[in-house]
């Protein structure tokens, strides 16, 4: 956060943070509304609206039917025309209703216009587990969304980023896919990591989309996060720093497009490498930024290594559910592991 | 061509009912262990969504009455009044619905997620996930000259999805024994029907399948086990798919937690005023099916189930975290 | 309410159901090329799926008599009628349709990706995906106060695709200025409309949606256009969506290379003597809306037309293949 | 192929393998059925269920409304009463209009049961460019399937593998993704790489799924391929031998399980690593097999390297969309350029 943004401070929830970037928006466009399942009365299940349907009503705070592939292709084609809508799916659990409008639509038709007609349209959802809300309440399914080309995708670790961010997809051109991590929202039924509630300025301002952030600096390994796991990194980096080990935690805030040179620059500096996902781990974001290292040629003090949800379902129970996510004590065993191991690369 | 139900229907219909209040009363007092004064989804021995069908009873023995262990349930993320109804092995349901070890999954499901095979009853959380796997399982019925329809049980709310549409019209294409059952509880979360829904009642929309639609009013057990007992019969028959809307009442919130602030003031103290279970126990004294002892009987005899029920579960372990890792594929 | 096309609306109609006929037959031509004697899709100047339109031009043109460049219409696969009545750039469209790099998309988007933001046309490969877009524009349009409604076309295969349910029961809740036309050519590829769908008519299902369902018989432009004509002055007034399912057919197989064999012996025979074309030109002449010389001359003047564009097209350059590279994002 | 399965020697495309193999399943077994659009009389678009129609009739060869999520979603609630259906997703570039009933209802039903409720379904779909088809019907989505637990995701590359694992995948008592390469299927009107059409025995067997396979063994380098990329990957080997590079092909053949131990077994082998893919190269699954062989820190003699379809929606002008295709001479420059890279890790 530049000095010069901190007019006032106030802590701000990610949810706060949203709705304000989003009602900001709303005053200054009156192409900016907003529609999704309960956006109205009840300002989101996650409070991505609150306060909105009071000031703006229904006709810009649209409560729509339980139809997403509706809804979702009706903001996508109302973005075509020029409307820039801020369109809310539930849970990220819910694509395979409507991804067709959103992967083969939404994400293609700059491409198919020949650049001619934009769709600024932005996605928000909700990702994450943790709570125990079973498996079809609990995904993450980041990589399902940053594979396919045409859409951004992003998730902001804090309110401060969440509300610039916001701001900046609203005002890209393109379809944003906004993730926020349930256990990062601020919403008291959830309980929500400390480190997400933070200074938030008043002003209009933007994070900008595509840039992966230097969460904490150090110098012996390279800790790379997403969302919620940017937490368990920077948990484990204050505790290793107690040992002696200065772990780097890069927040990667961006799948689509992906700062490789951020982490790459991090990487040539410390020469150790773990990626820590919450979401599944195959095929996920860990490999992809692994290998861009691999590729890059970068020599390892020792294999690169990560932690991520296992390939299995979401389960129920607590005890199991809390065994598959990561946290901060495995960050830290697995970096005092990386650095205690040979050279074998 | 369908007939009232006979005492001893009448008798099985109010004891599920008053089962399955009981049994959601048990299940909304454990919940709130450990989230007071601070409700957090995360705390207490039954964390994550609960969604009670509180008021929505009538719906689920009005249908079920009429169906064997072979006929096949879907339900949705509100699905303890169904899962009672059909038959759920009750000790497996309440120890997956606290995620332990005997549990239905042994833990890996929880509410949303009670799949009971010898009863042929299912329950997903995704809105509308439910119909096409249960015409699939009619289909498979049909295909194999086996006993046994397929009932699909959703929301108001879920009418509006488009798997209702391609699963009525592929159950209409292929004739299947299929019958769709829709519970109107006025909301889906905070979104009144009106807002969501472009016809008063989703029973017209049986014409668009060229199946038989039909709307039951006033939340009545005796009206709905009528409707239903008609067109089971039918599909049993081979007379094809039908769709019926009840119109019923939730008398709690979403799910547990729910401030319910989008219901118009007074809302909430006339549903209760209409609570079906206090008004289906009067019919059945005035029409002599019961006397109020016998009734008594079932209620303390639910009671003393559910309590049962609930020390079980919460005495249960919890399997080992390891098996989370296991049973992704069989 | 609606009234039937004065002359020289009807002239228009012929005029572009001609050059939609030309077009088309220019373009298999074109198709064939490098594709004889071994038949392979990827091979000639335009490889790819082809899917014709012959014979569902009076469609395109009596709903499109109707519309304004700012109205805004979404298509299937099979757009060419529709893009030529909206009155898409037809050179760029060509152009487009060979992947050259004067295309409306530089070569990108190909037969089934036609967009052209000038006349607010789009179309796309996915059965059923304009719809919910097309809605969402109407809604744009109506949100702005602008003028301007929004019309999807689709197959009647689509009909049965879960967007078409969501999207009018939107638009039915929303009220919007949204008219859904169902061209129904018996066919989704091989299947017939009766082993898909569980109603004879897609109108009968504007009754889950409340609104106005509309079917028009014969294939027949003139009625088309007043029914359309209906539709869609009451889009423009504020009188909410409409559905119309018009009875057409395909004189071509699904896509070029499709041999057809589904297709009842004689079938083909019998939709070549009901061809649209003579028949309207017929209907014309003896109407005495326009001499047999005057509709020489549009029909000449199609076929330079075309020929024109065909040579433009094929003489146009391909983009350098960087450019692939570009465009993914505004 | 075993020599004691060679009784008549046939050559097959994958489609006739495809079409064999379920008809040999049908045969056997009254509960193995097929859905789709175009199944029945036309045998279907892509050629799978040749003649099935006319010898089972339309109770067993069903052609579907096209709804997607339907009868897709039927198939897997057929599947958990015990039949085993066999249902064709057109394209694979569908799947945004039914995945819901795939990944979260037939992946899952395992999970949510405990095990005891089993999903025998196989749902095969087509993918692949590379003949115009224009961006809605020339994608791989690969990884979009395999990131999701509960799919076995498999694709053959040529017809004994076809026949083999599709027999396979109709006794899996799991779900099983099945994929066919169009450039690979055998339609005339198509064009196929002639590698795929190899003999197939006309006896009933199984190929298993999640085994890799060594199509070309080598000393130099490994090259890892899927489905239509395996070929580029024997060509450029067929070239690179008259050029004394001696390279070793693996086909994937399953992403899900992914045989991670025989490309390990490979690169320990030869020491390079070029991964080749058809699909678009962020989040795709050459990274999760370059971080494999990264993490499990073996050591190279020159950096990983991979060629994938860039992340841009497939053009339609067919000089666009075969400039960003992979194929055997970029394999081949890529692996002489390898063989000539400095060992820099
Ligand atoms: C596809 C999908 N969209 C949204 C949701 C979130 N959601 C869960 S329940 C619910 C409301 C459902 O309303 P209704 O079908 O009327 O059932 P009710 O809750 O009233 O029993 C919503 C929107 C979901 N689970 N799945
Ligand atoms: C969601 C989806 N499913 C299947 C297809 C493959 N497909 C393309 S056109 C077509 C038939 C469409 O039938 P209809 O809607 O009647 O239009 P018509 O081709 O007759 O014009 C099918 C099945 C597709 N493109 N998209
Ligand atoms: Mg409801
Ligand atoms: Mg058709």
């Amino acid at each position: 956060m530049m000095a010069a943004e901190k007019k006032r401070i106030r802590k701000l929830t990610i949810a706060k943070a949203m709705s304000e970037a989003i009602d900001q928006a709303m005053t200054s466009n009156p192409d900016v509304f907003v529609m999704g399942e309960d956006v109205g009365k009840l300002g989101g299940v996650f409070g991505t609206t609150t306060g909105l349907f009071d000031k703006y009503g229904p006709d810009r705070v649209r409560d729509t039917p339980i139809s997403e592939t509706g809804f979702i292709g009706a903001a996508a084609g109302a973005a075509v025309m020029g409307m820039r809508p801020v369109v809310e799916l539930m849970f990220i659990d819910f694509f395979g209703v409507c991804m067709d409008v959103i992967y083969n639509f939404a994400a293609k038709n700059s491409y198919f216009s020949g650049g001619r007609q934009a769709v600024p349209m932005v996605l928000m959802t909700s990702a994450g587990g943790g709570y125990s809300d079973g498996g079809q309440h609990s995904q993450c399914l980041y990589t399902t969304f940053a594979h396919l080309p045409g859409l951004k995708v992003v998730m902001p670790s804090n309110a401060y980023d969440a509300k610039g961010m916001m701001t900046a997809a609203i005002n890209d051109d393109n379809p944003v896919i906004f993730i926020f991590h349930k256990s990062l929202q601020g919403m008291g039924w959830l309980g929500t990591a400390k480190g997400a509630i933070v200074d938030v300025p008043e002003t209009v301002y933007e994070v900008p989309l595509g840039k992966a952030n230097i969460s904490r600096e150090g110098s012996d390994i390279t800790v790379v996060g997403f969302g919620n796991t940017v937490h368990h990194a920077l948990d484990a980096a204050r505790d290793l720093a107690l040992e002696g080990i200065s772990a780097e935690v890069v927040d990667l805030r961006s799948l689509a497009p992906l700062d490789r040179e951020t982490v790459l620059a991090s990487v040539r500096k410390t020469g150790r490498l773990l990626a820590v996902d919450d979401d599944h781990l195959s095929y996920g974001w860990t490999g992809e930024v692994i290998a861009s290292v691999a590729e890059a040629g970068i020599a390892l003090k020792c294999p690169a290594r990560r932690i991520a949800y296992p390939d299995v379902p979401v389960p129920f129970a607590r005890p199991m559910e809390q065994f598959l996510l990561p946290n901060a004590e495995k960050v830290k065993a697995a970096v005092l592991s990386l650095m205690n191991s040979v050279v074998s690369v | 061509m369908s007939r009232k139900p006979d005492i001893q229907t009448m008798l099985w219909m109010y004891k599920h009912m008053v089962l399955s209040r009981r049994y959601e009363e048990a299940l909304a007092e454990a919940y709130l262990e450990g989230k007071q004064p601070l409700f957090n989804m995360a705390n207490g021995p039954l964390p994550g969504e609960m969604h009670l069908s509180n008021g929505q009873e009538p719906c689920a023995v009005g249908v079920c009455a009429h169906l064997l262990d072979h006929d096949v349930v879907t339900a949705t993320h509100r699905p303890h009044h169904i899962a009672i109804a059909k038959g759920v092995n009750l000790r497996a349901m309440t120890a997956e619905i606290f995620g332990k070890q005997t549990g239905l999954a042994g833990g890996r499901g929880g509410h949303m997620h009670l799949i009971d095979p010898a009863v042929n009853f299912a329950c997903t959380g995704i809105v509308g996930e439910g119909l096409a796997p249960a015409a699939g399982a009619a289909l498979a019925r049909k295909m194999r000259g086996e006993d046994g329809i397929a009932v699909a049980f959703i929301g108001e709310g879920a009418a509006n999805q488009g798997a209702f549409h391609e699963t009525l019209n592929l159950a209409a294409v292929w004739n299947l024994p299929f019958v769709c059952v829709i519970e109107d509880n006025s909301y889906g979360i905070s979104v009144p029907k009106g807002a969501a829904t472009s016809v008063l009642h989703n029973d017209v929309r049986a014409a668009s399948y060229g199946i038989r639609g039909y709307h039951v009013e006033g939340n009545d057990p005796l009206r709905i086990y009528e409707v239903a007992g008609e067109a089971i019969e039918r599909a049993r028959a081979g007379k094809g798919p039908s769709l019926i809307e009840i119109e019923t009442y939730r008398l709690a919130g979403h799910f547990m937690g729910d401030a319910e602030s989008y219901r118009p003031a007074g809302e909430k103290d006339a549903l209760f005023a209409r609570d079906p279970i206090p008004k289906f126990r009067q019919e059945l004294v005035d029409a002599g099916a019961a006397s109020s002892d016998d009734l008594l009987w079932i209620e303390e005899d639910a009671k003393s189930c559910v309590a049962e029920l609930i020390d079980f579960a919460k005495a249960e372990a919890y399997a080992p975290v390891q098996e989370a890792l296991e049973k992704v594929f069989v």
